[in-house]
């Protein structure tokens, strides 16, 4: 197992028991979140993005797995390092990219920014940028589930870093006191922004906290789709069963800075322990795999990457063209008003 | 079945007494029979009935599906009411102490607030929180306090702050029925007053003041409980013969600046009242709106009365000295007249 | 081991290891929590005292033993329920007494009651009305200790519910990061107000909550005054040694409501359940055990219960006649004016 | 060595540039080299040196114990400070962003605020707590708050907001030597703004304005960033022949009622500007207390100059309006003066 922080020692990606589509589904789901992360590293060294830019890229295979066991009606919240999460739910890059630029068309009409991308319509409950937030929201969104008995269930993403904080405590607790179903995903990336792990933490497995609200927990391999697809997938059958909450931690590397591309400080990883880890990229070990495996062809995984970055191209166009909001506005959607 | 007032009606008063606690429950007893998607949560709220017995009753009528004990947690009590809201059922959040609100706060400012802003617009928050306000029942410095500055300053947030029986129930419903986050301030020392209840459920609309007296020489405007000190304080200065028009804005967000104003242009001479904390509270900003917008009326500076700039006391004889009463008010609508 | 507000299956106490003076030492602390808080019930029953007042009758072996391996120079914070964690630690009935009366005379000059004594000079910082809200204090004295290198400690002392709030966690895991000398004391008596444990947390230990901040545990039986002192001790020691953090959980119970003396509404505790417990009262346990094996005389405790009685009875015409405070001073002490 | 300055002395200036954040950190390296009780704590201030450069090379020189990084826990981080505080050690406490307050205000406003007076007395809480405020920067509605208003409604606090890379220094000086919690707001938009920094430790008193500029027509009260705004203001209306008195109070607890009321009484028209939105900002506040004192030398009502009743927006251009800036200042000084 990748010790977090450390150099990864986990095997290599399975594609076992899971068909074409399935894996095609996952590949896309990381490219998406790949092309998309990519572009906006290169708009926000260009200096045409305000504010921050938490990048999402190395961590694919979380999203893209956690994300390929629900439907629209599953409810997610997220965390400042929201993109990703919000691509592979199926959010679309033209308001998403108009949001990075402050535009009219942005999925906050310009009002939020990166780190409150949502889009209700497909069960995105907000990216957020206060550590810890999204968690109980998700539990009430979960109860929501509960108290309709509608079979949807909510997922919660969260950092080693926010595993400190109280909300996670709280509403780790809550969710299991209540047996509400709701699914807490930890990604593991070894760091909270510049500190290591084991300097914020004593243990190895966030999961193992799982323990003090008795409630069940699995670390898998968060680069590999495959593997938290299926970690996630049991937890997620629990919740749909009417059995509670879950707790999966995957293992998991950012490729870029805290906030924003590069580092431009101290530097608190070392380049081998990033090549470590980019030796075993999601995206690159789920393709090599499946191409060696017979499952799927180099051409298939090439057309989701050219068709993406077509998307993206058209969707930054689009953003850039979109009207900035009118500051005459500004008061707009303070409040609900009318019903 | 349902009124919902209209701006400056007067409500039907049927002579019917119920407590201000009681008048809150039975507003949620109404709003939970004709809302399938209001659920009350919080700390003893359904096996116990609330600390208060704000939720007597409540737990048999509507099961342990809609009232909902909870270990002590506020910020995931707080969250969990964002969630489910955002998804829209109408949680009644239950925080016991208004002082309690520091822990869980950023749930409250941070997220149900703002949510609906930042998220462009695509959410509604219809979110009821509850807490027990006010000072005077010898609870100290952690469990006193009227905190409604913090909140009223808050974009997003709406506040109510009941000071009868009748307001209590009126302004529940509404607050339950409205799209927004609600702080529902109940005062303790008003939970076991009695006034003059319908029984039928009704709708105080926010940001409609009452005119709980009228008067022509001087205006005070009272938050909450002050303006039952207020009223007693009207009346003893009847007897004086100076003439004390109350103002109980009972919503402080929304806040009625018309009829606010409309009183200090009647009158010349607004003492505004407060249970907080004077430097900060809400005070200052009533009396700047008046003086923005009626400056040339004014026979006198806006008077604030508020708490002096200390944490509550715990020792009933400070505790009584510094808590503005009756006789404060009293005392300010005199010399407010003698300035002017 | 006892079920946290079930019925208890503790063996009777053991007074093995300690010397007649250390029995005795056990015994005066809870006596004397048990006359303050059974006088402070009459006295509130009676309409005599302002405010809210939790009594810590039932409890007392957990003060007792864990205050038995202090020193004045040790820092030690408290709850809403603090009378007995002050009484333990040293604090003076008369002093006591007149902040219950709201006088001038109190610790907090009349202006905390009940829910603030405190008393530095003894290193009691206080008991706290906000739940949780001592736990990351105590880690802080607990800093200013290793800091320091005074070779003091602190202990927290805090409730099955206080586990689930967010300043548990955050606390634990602080302490537990900086290897800080602190020992938490969870007072497990199986409810947080009127909600057993069952429905608040899912595990039965919550001394199984240290596990996820890399920190032992142990549990102990609450109305053993002697075993809570030998498990505190443990604890106490590993913090001295530099060994950083660890948990004790004692089980134990109150007898009188959450607040005030008799509870007025819903039974949610049953008289059965009571009555179990309270025939393995803390002090009766201690008085007969260390009687049968004849370590010390039943004149001995009849003398602490007679002299503690007097100084009580002193110090509750003490506190009445104490001024009250002047309302002219209200602005005092919110701000240390000079240095 | 220690200067610290006399109520009205004026600071001897030396030509030293330093920009704000620098400047916060001499002090930090001073105060930390005069007291060995001082010791800094929070995420990511010791090995990154705060998110925000405000730490840099201090765990160089201090070393990893009094230089502590922390899990993201900043109730526990706070409360660490109190415990820390009321041992006598003298705490410096990061909380990064002020919006975070809302998850550890408890902790501010319950504990270190009221410890002092709810104990009798018998403790001193000499804790700091920085933040690092404003908007400006594109960071959002939950990275972008002023709250001055709820801290400095809580007694028991002090709130510094320093305006300049001088008064950054010089308060923070003083913060640290204070024996009460203080909250030092560090602007997000001026650390990188440069000026004249001596090199030596001083402290600026609390509770002491600064005159920023002399003026005979309008005085604007200006907080934190805003004094900057509004002296560019004043500059660009001399040029119209319109003279404005420029007064920044530095802290708003304690505030120092008298100059803002002396300069009131002299110009006999204010404005008051503030970064946080205007309903229940302490615009409200001082406008109270001017008129209050000094209503009868006013010639128009204060004017209030703060952001408009929604979250901070993301968006550049709808950020810049939002914000109050020197245009707004000056379009403000213009209409009090023709409306009086
Ligand atoms: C309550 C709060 N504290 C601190 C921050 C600043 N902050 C933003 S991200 C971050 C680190 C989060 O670490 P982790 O949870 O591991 O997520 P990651 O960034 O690694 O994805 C911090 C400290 C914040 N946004 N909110
Ligand atoms: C933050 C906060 N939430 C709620 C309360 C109200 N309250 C006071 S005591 C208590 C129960 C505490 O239970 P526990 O920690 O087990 O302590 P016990 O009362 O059993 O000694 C509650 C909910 C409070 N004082 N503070
Ligand atoms: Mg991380
Ligand atoms: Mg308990």
């Amino acid at each position: 197992m990748a010790k977090a922080g450390g150099t990864p020692t986990l095997e290599a990606a399975t594609v076992e028991g899971l068909g074409a589509d399935e894996l095609l589904d996952l590949h896309r789901r990381m490219v998406r979140i790949r092309v998309f992360e990519t572009e906006a590293g290169t708009l926000m060294e260009a200096g045409e993005l305000p504010g921050f830019l938490h990048l999402y890229v190395g961590q694919e295979a979380v999203a893209a797995g956690a994300m390929a066991t629900l439907t629209d009606a599953d409810q997610i919240t997220s965390t400042h390092r929201g993109h990703g999460h919000a691509v592979a739910k199926g959010a679309q890059f033209r308001p998403m990219f108009a949001e990075l630029f402050g535009r009219l068309d942005g999925y906050c009409r310009g009002r939020g920014g990166s780190m409150h991308i949502n889009d209700l319509s497909i069960g995105m409950l907000g990216a957020n940028g206060i550590v810890g937030a999204g968690l109980p929201i998700a539990v009430g969104a979960a109860f929501a589930s509960w108290y309709r008995g509608d079979g949807s269930i909510a997922m919660t993403f969260f950092g080693d870093g926010a595993s400190n904080i109280g909300t996670f405590h709280e509403a780790a607790n809550m969710a299991a006191v209540l047996k509400l179903p709701v699914v807490f995903v930890c990604e593991n990336n070894g760091y909270a922004e510049f500190t290591p792990q084991a300097r914020h933490m004593l243990l190895e497995d966030v999961a193992d906290r799982a323990a003090s609200y008795g409630m069940p927990s699995e670390v898998c391999d968060g680069m590999d789709a495959v593997a938290v697809k299926l970690a996630v997938a049991r937890s997620v059958e629990r919740a749909r069963a009417g059995d509670g909450p879950s707790m999966v931690e995957a293992k998991t590397y950012r490729y870029y800075d805290h906030q924003g591309v590069k580092g431009l400080r101290i530097p608190y990883r070392t380049q081998e322990e990033i090549d470590a880890w980019k030796k075993r990229d999601a995206i690159e070990l789920l393709e090599a795999r499946a191409v060696a495996d017979g499952v799927l062809g180099k051409d298939v995984f090439e057309k989701v990457w050219a068709q993406t970055r077509a998307d993206a191209e058209d969707a930054i166009a689009f953003a850039k063209a979109s009207p900035e909001p009118d500051p005459a506005d500004v008061l707009l959607n303070v409040y609900t008003t009318e019903a | 079945m349902t009124a919902t007032l209209e701006k400056g009606a007067t409500p039907a008063r049927t002579g019917r007494q119920l407590t201000y606690v009681k008048a809150y429950n039975e507003a949620l007893h109404q709003v939970m029979r004709e809302d399938e998607d209001v659920f009350v949560i919080g700390e003893d709220v359904a096996g116990y009935g609330g600390v208060f017995h704000m939720y007597d009753g409540l737990l048999t009528e509507f099961g342990p599906r809609r009232m909902i004990d909870t270990p002590i947690s506020e910020a995931a009590i707080v969250g969990l009411g964002v969630g489910a809201a955002s998804r829209g059922l109408r949680p009644v959040v239950d925080i016991m102490f208004m002082d309690f609100l520091a822990v869980c706060l950023d749930q409250v400012v941070n997220q149900a607030a703002k949510m609906k802003f930042m998220f462009g617009g695509d959410v509604r928050v219809p979110l009821v929180i509850t807490v027990a306000s006010g000072a005077g029942l010898g609870a100290g410095a952690q469990h006193s306090q009227s905190l409604e500055a913090w909140l009223a300053h808050t974009p997003g947030l709406k506040v109510a702050m009941p000071s009868s029986a009748y307001d209590a129930k009126g302004l529940m419903v509404t607050a339950v029925r409205d799209d927004n986050p609600v702080i529902m301030m109940l005062n303790k020392k008003l939970l076991g007053a009695k006034g003059d209840v319908p029984e039928e459920i009704y709708a105080i609309p926010f940001g409609q003041a009452t005119t709980v007296r009228e008067g022509s020489d001087v205006t005070v405007v009272a938050l909450g409980r002050m303006a039952v000190e207020a009223a007693a304080a009207a009346e003893q200065l009847a007897g004086e013969g100076i003439s004390v028009e109350v103002i109980d804005p009972r919503t402080v967000q929304p806040l009625d600046t018309d009829a606010i104003v409309a009183s200090a242009r009647k009158t010349n001479r607004v003492v505004v009242v407060h249970e907080a904390v004077t430097f900060g509270g809400l005070g200052g900003e009533i009396a700047a709106q008046i003086t923005d917008i009626a400056f040339d009326h004014l026979d006198a500076p806006v008077m604030r009365i508020g708490a002096p700039f200390s944490p509550v006391p715990f020792s009933p004889k400070l505790e009584n000295a510094y808590v503005p009463d009756r006789a404060a008010i009293a005392a300010g609508c005199r010399r407010i007249l003698e300035r002017s």
